[in-house]
């Protein structure tokens, strides 16, 4: 009640994060079009050349037209971002809500099988799905969201076993109220915002981790564009046009700033 | 000002600000050597925050204006970060919960001793010496190397209160000592506290329980919606109170309550047949028995830690008694009990508004929003409330809120844990005549758990005091439940 | 906060350096992609041959001009199936066990029964014989010294292996010897006192396998190598500004080529792989990816291979509207999508390539954009390289994109034989088999006449250049950066040595 | 105590059941054939075609029924043997070995300059939410969370060891080599952590205990050293349990970056070149480890919470 100044700082940035994902998503959506260029198209012997009206963030190491790889990058990358977050955070709710409300044997055999894929190298996870189905972007978003469900599984465990412990999930147990009301109204309003944090950074995450993977030569396919596999095709030519790569890492830097922004800020995992 | 000396701490023209909002003050008050003064007022009349302000604890969005004089030296109250000098060395603090107020992962010797040795600095060996001494005349022995989180209020308590005092301040200033403790522990808090004035010391104390006040004697100061509406000698403002306010504070208390007649037995609708609870290996209740009757108001009291709440949570079929039967009556449906929490807060979702809560039980229950609304200014609650979420409302407004809550669902029995403990007296009064007309109106059975014998003794039809666990162990075991009626 | 962190990380480093500056400096570091992961010399033959550790029977002048090596000279039968090496005396293992006949005969003998160079050659038997090392073969092989210097063949002391003969140490006869070795990532050699040869100048050599070219650019740059090989084009062009670097490029016999499925119905016809190779901007490609404009292929062998590359090969073209006008021919119509059309059927193919070389991706991608202007369609896979031999073998191949080395061996007949002859090769023709190359190829493997055989390659390459059964698109240029200092650096185009025993520093 | 290794230990006995089961049927599960991958990682591509790679099916046997391969890797590992590299040859054993040692370096040089970084950013962070330092350090760790570790790596390179010459580049025979990797992956590390850590740290300032050691007459400084600190690290080690599983990912990219002979590039190599037995044993070596290294944070955590150690009592209810 004494925190009206640092609500509103808190509202301005809240507005900031979702106008800023809003011209992210609609930059997706119109993609290419709007610098009317081809991502593919190529043109060798006007490789790497910086900013210009006909090129306005300048070309590739193969002469492709940056902002329209971009924009379509953004298309994928953000699609992807979103699925593999959803793939990843679903099953990763519901096993630890179920863990933390059956508790005993349940828990137990799901805490083992979560610590178990912890240990499993995510990587060798990763790595197979890829392989196979090479080059395909679904299996390496699968992989990846396969990896990243622990962190969920173990987050909302733990704060489902704080809330139900609370006497007011019991006074609603007591008055009647069943499960799916007791998750809508005392759970997720609990975890939502912790798990909000999470999905930001497993955005993050999921695109560098097409980037490192396309770094052990496991990518997309060419020509297609995607914010990860850009920084790493685009890494060889650092010294020589470092604004070439900075541009992908600054649009996953901007939104997953949007992304904290509008879920209001907090870190914590 | 019956202890003569001098001032040691004086509080002038106190203001505290909100933004233009005025929600303390102006207040005045002189404490001399050997004084004790008590300042009381309703929940949410911003006692604390003139303890924050003179400590200059103050949240950073509020502004205290006024000044305030310890041991001579004077401070602008607008200046507050210059006071954490005389922490512990001038003023000491007790803390509203200590519980919370210790260090989880330190024992309760170490606590203690590091004030010694820090504050009054003290060499190792002379600092061990000194806390050894605290904890053999405050009767903690034993407890030297247990966390918090193993120590039983009352011993919390004065682990909180030897850390405090060990700085060797002459003032002390103590939040609610009492909040949470039982009748019993009163006494304990009490002359604990007068050992302050006694020795010398100031002792300011904030509370609401104006039976502290009685026993802590010295002066009072009576606050109503931040404002200061009476001043002076404890037994003379409490005994011939000048306003309506403090009249009705000093006739709050449960001893003044018109006693209730017991009640023409009806139907049983619970009964517990010599039950055994046990939690953790230890066994809390043995050989209980009750009957509840239909409209029948129950109180249980006993000291805490007793495992009252543990053998509500059994009553309402939450945990299974270890041995013996618990029946309900037949036509009792699983909703027909309800429980009423000591927490009010933290009995609601806390992000989902209030509205919203009662929606959801009505709408479960097939109640229209009109009867939930005519239940609601029944018990006197403005429904633009509702828009608000728990922890934005009064512990008394939302224990009654929860008591809408409850009665949406038309129970037949009503289980109270402790509904009160944090309210001030005249909320508690009003509250539990509200319970007790709810009962006799609906025929519906309330069984209420307190630690409050007097209270216990002034509402219920019936008492059943639970003994102590901390006592010695008859032979018998916890034979001693008994199914006393007066 | 920032202090306090520099100031823990300059305890870290210090405890870190253990460096004396030496007063002359003989120590030299080199850094190149290929990692060392095990003691067999089939598996990692090629490094112990380029870092000297181990040596052949016979060795390879930088103009692949065969020299004595182990062997000090060679004979052959009049009937072309029996070689007599005659060995060098007097030399020793780094162990001190003493090279003869029979040590040379164990490895050549072990190397044969692995997959290796040796397969491609007729061999019918390697055993020992009055102190010189005896090969007999099945056939006339008149390249087979040019085997024996191969990193496969190289001699290594039977007291490496153990009882199941697995390689379980690193001993060789080279100038220098091993003191550690962490596969697969470094080896570090110190030198042979007891060398047969002239001894090296340098006295510490650390080879540092690192794959990635961008480190390997930092590591010259920084001066914590001395030598780095091969180096990516825009690292390379990077170090070509730094003055303590002297960069250099090598044409090698290595060539980025285009294997191409004849037996796939789109690609059967010759006119088909015409219209492809036109519509292939390999000046663009030479420019912008690889970095060397004038390494664009204007015919299959580069100009390495002095036999082999002909001059006055009329060069392969780069025109759009003629490999339309040949596919037109073929019977394609340009569809809706604006990919090609026949009988309901769009030209659509998979080109198979691999990432361990990094410019393989970018060509390809390159290739899908110039041939979706001929109105072909190209998806890409990048995988693991043995997809491409998987995929000859089972024929699921459409076309594949790889960097062909015809410098294995100083004279390339067994590479040639292998992917031109019959039946084509796994990393050669598919699907494609021209009587008159495979007997050409006989001729030129068997023969000791020269001009015999350089009039059967010129009838090979000619073939090989209008039916393309696999298209060249660029020739490969080795890069490697030395640091300012070093003297006697010779660069070997065949990549058979790093010359290590003559280099010195300049004091 | 005890429960503590006992419960470690049934997971390692599961990680590894699930590891060497579940890695065996991946690797099976792949499309393509193995003996030509083999055959790609031992010969290299110049070297390697179709005779090559049926040298390679007859001499390992991979004709063999599934079960009976499956069978023999698990009774050989109850012997404590994790058989031979199908592509180099040498015991599987030997060359973990090596590359565990230089991984576990990396491993710990990481956690050691994550925590250097994250602890003194995150407590001057968490002492004031809000204020500069937080904020700055908030919008750094989004920034550095986007950039890949590869290119991270590359940056710090550009910094320390070519314009300031402090460091070498690559490499991994003296300490000093470890510096750069190790930042590299610590920074990455810390981008969350130093997050985790400020938030526990405002969590403790905000915390009544930390209010009233002030009250009660501590200074700043001792409050901080000896209430703050030791509650504010249980969450923070704690997380540190689940950044290892993190660290294993990084590890494999910093590895190539840095020429570092680990154990993630040996997984990697071996999952391409379909090098059961070393997927196997390298991904079994990295399962355990973070079996143990658990082990290890639980024990920290005993250490730092004496809750667990003295009592068996129920948690206490706020």
């Amino acid at each position: 009640m004494h925190s009206q100044p640092g609500r509103s700082i808190r509202d301005g940035r809240r507005i900031t994060g979702l106008i800023l994902l809003g011209m992210l998503a609609l930059a997706a959506l119109a993609g290419p079009d709007l610098v009317n260029h081809d991502p593919a198209r190529q043109s060798l012997l006007e490789a790497m050349q910086g900013p210009s009206s006909e090129h306005l963030l300048g070309t590739d190491h193969l002469g492709r037209d940056m902002a329209a790889r971009l924009l379509s990058g953004a298309r994928l990358s953000l699609f992807l971002a979103c699925l593999s977050t959803i793939t990843a955070a679903l099953p990763g709710i519901l096993l630890g809500i179920t863990a933390s409300w059956l508790g005993g044997w349940m828990d137990r055999i799901l805490c083992a099988f979560a610590d178990a894929v912890l240990a499993l190298p995510g990587l060798l996870l990763v790595l197979m799905l890829a392989a196979i189905s090479p080059g395909s972007w679904w299996a390496l978003y699968m992989g990846i969201s396969l990896t990243l469900w622990v962190e969920y599984f173990r987050y909302t465990r733990q704060r489902v076993r704080i809330v139900l412990a609370d006497p007011a999930v019991e006074a609603s147990q007591l008055l009647g109220l069943g499960p799916g009301t007791i998750v809508l109204r005392h759970l997720l309003p609990e975890i939502g915002p912790g798990l909000l944090t999470i999905a930001a950074f497993g955005a993050a995450t999921a695109v560098t981790a097409v980037a490192a993977l396309g770094f052990v030569s496991v990518g997309i396919r060419p020509p297609t564009a995607e914010w990860g596999s850009m920084m790493t095709e685009l890494l060889p030519y650092w010294r020589e046009s470092p604004f070439l790569i900075i541009q992908p890492v600054a649009c996953l830097f901007i939104t997953v700033l949007a992304l904290h922004l509008s879920v209001g800020g907090g870190v914590q995992p | 000002m019956k202890a003569p000396g001098r001032v040691v701490i004086s509080v002038q023209a106190l203001c505290i600000h909100a933004g233009k909002d005025i929600l303390l003050g102006p207040i005045e008050f002189h404490v001399r050597e050997g004084g004790t003064l008590v300042i009381i007022g309703e929940t949410g009349a911003g006692k604390s925050l003139a303890v924050q302000a003179i400590l200059g604890t103050l949240h950073g969005s509020l502004l205290a204006e006024g000044q305030i004089t310890v041991n001579g030296q004077r401070h602008d109250l607008l200046a507050p970060s210059t006071r954490a000098n005389f922490w512990g060395k001038e003023l000491a603090t007790l803390p509203q919960e200590p519980w919370r107020a210790l260090d989880p992962l330190m024992q309760s010797h170490r606590q203690v001793c590091e004030t010694h040795r820090f504050v009054s600095c003290h060499s190792q060996h002379a600092a061990v010496v000194a806390t050894n001494n605290a904890f053999g005349s405050l009767g903690l022995n034993g407890a030297e190397q247990h966390l918090p989180g193993t120590l039983s209020g009352g011993m919390a308590q004065r682990v909180a209160f030897a850390a405090a005092t060990a700085g060797g301040a002459p003032i002390l200033l103590a939040d609610e000592p009492t909040k949470g403790l039982d009748t019993k522990r009163h006494a304990t808090v009490v002359s604990l506290l007068s050992q302050v004035p006694d020795s010398g010391g100031a002792l300011v104390v904030i509370t609401h329980d104006i039976s502290v006040a009685r026993s802590l004697g010295g002066d009072v100061l009576i606050l109503k919606d931040g404002c200061m509406i009476e001043q002076g000698p404890t037994h003379a403002v409490l005994d011939y109170p000048k306003t309506t306010y403090t009249k009705d504070l000093a006739n709050a208390q449960p001893a003044c309550w018109k006693p209730a007649k017991p009640c023409q037995s009806g139907d049983w609708v619970l009964k517990a047949d010599s039950i055994r609870i046990k939690r953790g290996g230890r066994v809390l209740v043995d050989n209980f028995s009750l009957r509840l009757h239909a409209g029948e108001r129950i109180a249980i009291s006993g000291p805490s830690g007793g495992g009252k709440t543990t053998l509500l949570d059994t009553l309402a079929g939450l945990l299974r008694p270890a041995n013996g039967e618990i029946q309900r009556a037949e036509h009792l449906s699983s909703t027909d009990i309800q429980k009423l929490y000591q927490d009010p807060p933290a009995a609601f979702p806390a992000r989902v508004n209030l509205s919203c809560s009662l929606r959801d039980v009505a709408r479960i229950h097939g109640v229209d929003s009109a009867q939930v609304a005519c239940l609601l200014s029944r018990l006197g609650i403005n429904s633009a409330l509702l828009d608000r979420r728990p922890d934005e409302v009064s512990g008394g407004e939302l224990q009654r809120i929860s008591i809408a809550r409850a009665l949406t669902v038309r129970p037949r029995i009503l289980l109270a844990d402790e509904p009160t403990s944090r309210l001030d007296p005249i909320t508690q009064r009003d509250t539990m005549k509200l319970l007790a007309d709810i009962a006799s109106d609906e025929n519906i059975a309330i069984l209420l758990v307190t630690h409050d014998i007097a209270m216990a003794k002034a509402w219920a039809n019936r008492c059943i005091a639970l003994s102590s666990p901390e006592e010695p162990l008859p032979p018998g075991g916890w034979g001693n439940r008994l199914d006393k009626a007066y | 906060m920032i202090r306090t962190l520099f100031a823990v990380l300059g305890i870290v480093m210090t405890l870190g350096l253990g460096y004396t500056m030496a007063h002359e400096k003989t120590d030299l570091t080199l850094a190149a992609p290929w990692e060392v992961a095990s003691y067999d010399p089939a598996v990692s033959g090629f490094a112990f041959q380029r870092l000297q550790l181990m040596e052949n029977l016979v060795d390879a002048g930088v103009d692949a001009t065969l020299r004595p090596g182990l062997a000090t000279r060679w004979s052959v039968s009049e009937d072309g199936l029996t070689w007599n090496f005659v060995l060098r005396s007097g030399v020793t293992f780094h162990d001190g066990t003493l090279f003869d006949a029979s040590a040379a005969a164990r490895s050549l003998n072990r190397a044969w029964k692995q997959p290796g160079i040796l397969k491609k050659a007729p061999i019918n038997n390697i055993f020992e014989r009055d102190g010189s090392v005896v090969i007999t073969l099945d056939r006339p092989f008149t390249s087979l010294p040019a085997l024996l210097a191969h990193s496969t063949t190289i001699i290594s002391s039977p007291t490496a292996f153990d009882s199941n003969d697995n390689p379980v140490a690193l001993i060789g006869t080279g100038p220098f010897k091993v003191e550690s070795f962490t596969p697969p990532q470094s080896l570090t050699l110190v030198r042979n006192e007891n060398y047969w040869g002239v001894p090296s100048k340098l006295a510490n050599i650390t080879y540092l396998a690192s794959g990635r070219a961008e480190t390997r650019a930092l590591l010259a740059e920084s001066g914590d190598a001395d030598m780095v090989f091969t180096l990516d084009p825009s690292g390379f062009s990077r170090l070509q500004d730094v003055d303590s670097i002297n960069t250099v490029a090598l044409p090698i016999p290595r060539v980025v080529t285009l294997k191409v499925n004849a037996s796939h119905p789109f690609l059967s016809d010759a006119r088909a792989r015409q219209a492809l190779s036109l519509a292939i901007d390999r000046d663009g490609i030479a420019a912008a990816i690889t970095r060397f404009p004038e390494a664009a292929s204007s015919q299959l062998f580069p100009p390495a291979l002095n036999v082999w590359h002909e001059k006055n090969l009329e060069p392969l073209e780069h025109d759009i509207q003629a490999a339309k006008t040949l596919l037109a021919d073929l019977g394609w119509t340009v569809g809706d999508d604006g990919i090609l059309q026949k009988e309901g059927e769009r030209f659509s193919i998979l080109l198979r390539t691999f990432p361990d070389r990094p410019e393989l991706p970018l060509i390809a991608a390159a290739l899908q954009d110039q041939w979706r202007d001929i109105g072909v369609e190209l998806e890409i896979s990048v995988a693991n390289y043995s997809e491409i031999p998987a995929g000859h073998q089972d024929g699921t191949l459409h076309v594949a994109l790889y960097a062909r080395n015809y410098g294995l061996t100083p004279d390339p007949i067994g590479t040639v034989l292998s992917d031109f002859g019959a039946g084509g090769g796994d990393w050669g023709a598919m699907g494609w088999e021209n009587m008159a190359v495979v007997n050409a190829l006989d001729m030129i493997a068997t023969t000791s006449d020269t001009a015999v055989q350089r009039k059967n390659i010129q009838k090979v390459v000619r073939a090989l250049h209008s039916e393309l059964p696999v298209i060249p698109i660029v020739w490969y240029q080795h890069t490697v950066a030395v640091a300012d200092g070093l003297q006697n650096v010779v660069i070997d185009p065949l990549e058979r040595s790093y010359g290590l025993s003559a280099i010195s520093w300049d004091n | 105590m005890i429960s503590a290794f006992l419960a470690r230990g049934l997971q390692a006995v599961l990680v590894a059941l699930i590891v060497s089961v579940f890695s065996f049927i991946m690797m099976k599960a792949l499309p393509g054939d193995a003996a030509y991958r083999i055959a790609a990682g031992r010969y290299g591509y110049d070297m390697m075609d179709a005779a090559s790679a049926e040298v390679v099916r007859k001499e390992l046997g991979l004709d063999q029924p599934l079960l009976l391969q499956l069978a023999d890797w698990i009774s050989a590992l109850a012997k404590f043997d994790l058989g031979k590299s199908l592509v180099y040859g040498t015991p599987v054993m030997d060359e973990i070995a090596v590359q565990l040692g230089y991984s576990l370096l990396l491993a710990a040089g990481a956690v050691l300059a994550s925590l250097l970084i994250a602890l003194p950013v995150g407590i001057a962070a968490g002492l004031r939410p809000g204020g500069l330092v937080d904020k700055a350090s908030f919008s750094l760790s989004v920034f550095l969370r986007a950039i890949p570790f590869f290119a991270l790596g590359i940056l710090l390179i550009l910094v320390f060891a070519i314009q300031l010459d402090l460091l070498p580049v690559a490499g991994f025979h003296s300490l000093e080599h470890l510096v750069l990797p190790s930042l590299t992956l610590g920074l990455g590390l810390a981008t969350v952590s130093n997050r985790v850590v400020r938030d526990a740290v405002a969590d403790a300032m905000t915390a009544e205990w930390r209010l009233f050691s002030r009250t009660k007459g501590l200074s700043a400084r001792l409050t901080m050293l000896r209430h703050v600190l030791r509650n504010a690290a249980l969450p923070v080690v704690a997380y540190v349990g689940v950044q290892l599983a993190y660290l294993i990912e990084g590890v494999v990219i910093v590895e190539a970056v840095f020429a570092w002979p680990g154990i993630g590039h040996a997984l990697v190599h071996a999952i391409f070149s379909r090098d059961i037995p070393m997927v196997q044993g390298t991904a079994l070596t990295l399962g355990l480890l973070y079996v143990v290294l658990n082990l290890c944070i639980d024990l920290a955590c005993r250490g730092i919470d004496p809750r667990t150690r003295l009592s068996a009592r129920e948690k206490q209810g706020t």
